[in-house]
């Protein structure tokens, strides 16, 4: 049986150098795939097209680091310890051809994508000045239709297959199945990709998946490959593995609201280290991981 | 009323009591999370909180800095997905009641939570997640916000959230779904939508808050009649929940 | 709190007496609400409209009694056992206003329904006799259409939300919040239905539920009704529960291929019995129930 | 090979080598999943095995009496719905082999498995399921069934799963997904379909059978070359496989 098992660096060598269509499963502060992300960073992928939900610190950091062209997201936050200043002065500069759509609506399209349907009519968007300004732009993800049952009008939104999802996720098995300890928002886009990485904290036996059937998320046949990298995550939230890192988290909130500050860090953090270890030892090693491991009862640093 | 309130404390009964016992709401982090609560713990006990990101029904002990947070996700009676929860609760009229929040509303209650134009070009700043949707497909639609002239405007600058659009029957012309009202709630009073117009009008001043109060406060012009209604103060019991069950580190009240 | 327990015949009672529109969950023999069906052919509902993917011995039996007007379905067995020969002679003798799909078209049609979307565009139905069957009787939930995206051709399949939907699963709260073990086959049409009546082996504590959260496949806003049936699927399969009886499906199978042998059938096992109880101490009692009784680990009778 | 093997079981060895490492499949009960089983045991261990009820990898340890019997379920690695095996896995387009059956197959590779038309009308059977769904989406299509002149026929009385349609490009122009290839595998031999026409051609026979057998079996005409390949025997160990530990109790073989 072949094993989707890969190391990080081979995995995000995949991704060509230019252009790519990329999907990222980040939601705020919780399981955004930094390691991941931090790869494509010290790799110099450029020109990425880069699809979200909700995004968090993963894409700001892309954003930030001048990798990505063209962002199509609902937005996103750093929750309250503040906000993604790196894609928000992108978009103000007119830097990033941004496209922007309701959560429901760009869930949709991944939902399609995952489907293998074409499209879906919904009435998200209607009336939104995201839609005035996606038609604005002539993007082809948007029709504005009647549906041939009931006449009323409807947003056809297109089908989303971006190239290479990557989500960062607990578990999965050598196969590629995947479980996913609390909410799935991201499960949808992770479906949708021609080719799905999933960073996980730890690699476990197809054993294990079968005593948690009701724990997999994405079945093994979505799955390109499987990167164990421990704290992969950090410092945004693995439930049940480890917290968000408040002090981390909350600098990078103040470093992000300016270029400058943003080039250091990325200096610093990225490009001043090799690997995920390493930006972890960077970051304060154990003694700081230590410090937010996650309560069992409670998924959290309780 | 016994105790002194405090403002929010204020805002979070308010709106707790437009719950009904059975409603399903979509809630953000904050007062929209206290109220519901709040609602919870008196007089609905079988209301469903949905959080966009696929937690339904949590029981948290500790509050959260946003619906990533974890701590929002303890002792839950369902995950799912964000399409789970809204492109399958929310877009099949499940949902009772949606709390807002933004950076700007206007005269027809649409919300602008991307971006603010100044004298330079434009501010971006957080974007829609998952605010314009709820606004598209809850039934009752619950905007809680600070009162600032700059924040009640006569159009936003940019609608992310569809309110009554340009009033009248632009909204259902738009071929949007029809929601039952939209209230705003603020540190000031309660506004709610003309019948017919569907433009912004006084539902009730805050004890305490004068007519010139509130108009100097509103960017958007607005009659308040001499017998507007009071909004109902707290209770003890409401108080003392707030206080020491729902948010006893006092993040949110 | 407003609890949705119901008693078995009341909620029957809520069914209109005439040309009610109901999805059923039963698929061969596995899960159907057989206790339900017994009570709705008890209280002389006619002219239904019934839906559903694959269709197992609940709607033979409906279709037997002469309940059923129109059945829209993919067809079903009783896999070894034998046919739905019931359906099957109906439909011969055009007795019925039959409406076949494929699978996942009518699947489509629920998730669509459960979505609140007013269609979903595929390629499920082209070129089949079934398609053809569809637009020859002018049904409405069907129309081909050239995708605005691709330029392709689709079957756009309008969206299904029935008036009732009914499923036999092993739990639930009084709040309605469903488990179920096992496969989820039924899980998109419970979503879809206006009401929802889940009868289930056990009524669980909502404390459960939140030590479960994983094996919730329908989270309460969808459920209208709890019904406690023990054994309410017998003889068909519930995963961790029972095993179907084979002796009493084997005997059904040679029963129902007959008009006056399924005539005796009905009148001893169900007009014959007030209620599901009386059903199964017809069929043997806990003598017979003891014998299906599922082993812990592989839930069925090992 | 030197102990002698049943029809059955040459026609799931048969079926099983056309399986590949790595494949996801959509069986049903008997040969297709005996097949399924006996290529995870030897060339292909990683095989994906999806009944479309929603159990995808079980290990099961005893036979079922079809995919809604649980013995098929035991150890699953995951459980979905039918829209989650058949909306998502299979129409996405990443099943590589979807086996098939019916009550009748036409030259075009066209199945019914919904009713056969008799003189006084038709009779209806057991309708599609999911066999539609598989015959559109699936890329490689593998039909197992009895060799009989009434059941390999010009034309099927119902389309219930579509194959080559009326031939040459009509599938295409039909809006179906195009198909690498279906093959069928009888009991005397396998078929496949002209490269052009997409016609029934044979592709082998099986050892001991002669081309009259085949001709005098199949109610469509069939060109049999003297030259014809001769469908490969089983190996020892697939027949120990199939008799000690994926069979044991024949159900099936």
């Amino acid at each position: 049986m072949k094993s989707k098992v890969m190391e990080l660096s081979q995995a995000v060598g995949e991704i060509p150098e230019s252009n790519a269509h990329l999907a990222l499963g980040g939601f705020a502060i919780a399981r955004n795939p930094i390691a991941f992300v931090n790869e494509i960073i010290r790799q110099g992928k450029k020109e990425l097209n880069v699809y979200q939900t909700v995004a968090g610190m993963d894409t700001d950091l892309l954003v930030g680091a001048g990798a990505v062209k063209k962002l199509a997201y609902s937005g996103g936050s750093l929750d309250r310890f503040g906000r993604l200043e790196r894609i928000n002065e992108a978009i103000d500069q007119g830097r990033l051809d941004i496209r922007e759509y309701s959560g429901l609506s760009i869930s949709l399209r991944f939902l399609a994508g995952s489907m293998g349907i074409p499209f879906i009519p919904t009435k998200s968007l209607l009336g939104t000045d995201m839609l005035r300004d996606l038609i604005r732009k002539n993007d082809d993800s948007i029709k504005i239709e009647t549906s041939p049952f009931d006449g009323e009008k409807y947003v056809y939104l297109k089908s989303l297959q971006p190239d290479f999802a990557v989500i960062h996720a607990q578990y999965a098995d050598e196969k590629g199945n995947v479980i996913i300890e609390g909410p799935l928002w991201d499960v949808e886009m992770a479906k949708s990709a021609k080719k799905l990485y999933v960073t996980v904290e730890k690699i476990v036996s197809t054993e294990f998946v079968k005593r948690n059937p009701e724990k997999v998320a994405i079945p093994s046949m979505y799955t390109h490959a499987v990167i164990e990298v421990p704290y992969g995550a950090f410092p945004t939230a693995v439930y049940k593995a480890y917290d968000y890192d408040k002090d981390f988290l909350a600098n990078y909130a103040k470093t992000n609201k300016n270029a400058g500050e943003y080039k250091k860090f990325l200096e610093e953090y990225v490009f001043g280290t090799r690997n995920h270890n390493e930006f972890l030892e960077k970051a304060g090693g154990l003694a700081r991981l230590n410090g937010i491991k996650a309560d069992p009862v409670f998924g959290y640093k309780a | 009323m016994t105790v002194e309130y405090t403002t929010n404390e204020l805002m979070a009964v308010t709106a707790s009591r437009l719950l009904r016992d059975g409603d399903n709401v979509v809630v953000g982090l904050g007062l929209p999370q206290i109220a519901s609560l709040l609602a919870k713990a008196t007089h609905a006990p079988g209301l469903n909180i949905v959080y966009e990101i696929g937690v339904i029904n949590p029981d948290a002990v500790e509050m959260g800095v946003g619906i990533a947070d974890p701590r929002l996700w303890h002792n839950t009676e369902h995950f799912t997905s964000f399409v789970g929860t809204l492109g399958h609760v929310l877009q099949k009229g499940l949902i009772d009641v949606g709390f807002l929040g933004g950076l700007q509303v206007d005269k027809y209650g649409n919300i602008n939570s991307t971006l603010v134009k100044t004298e330079s070009g434009s501010r971006h700043i957080n974007g829609s997640g998952g605010a314009a949707d709820i606004a598209c497909f809850a039934r009752r639609i619950l905007v809680i916000m600070k009162h600032d002239k700059r924040k009640l405007v006569e159009n936003v600058d940019f609608i992310t959230s569809v309110g009554h659009l340009r009033g009248l029957d632009t909204r259902r012309k738009e071929g949007v779904p029809q929601c039952e009202y939209i209230k705003i709630i603020t540190n000031l009073c309660v506004f709610g939508f003309d019948e017919d117009e569907k433009v912004l009008k006084i539902e009730s001043l805050h004890p305490g808050v004068a007519a010139r109060d509130v108009l100097e406060n509103t960017g958007v012009k607005v009659h308040i009649p001499d017998n507007a209604a009071k909004t109902g103060e707290p209770t003890d019991e409401e108080i003392y929940l707030l206080r020491n069950r729902i948010d006893p580190l006092k993040m949110y009240i």
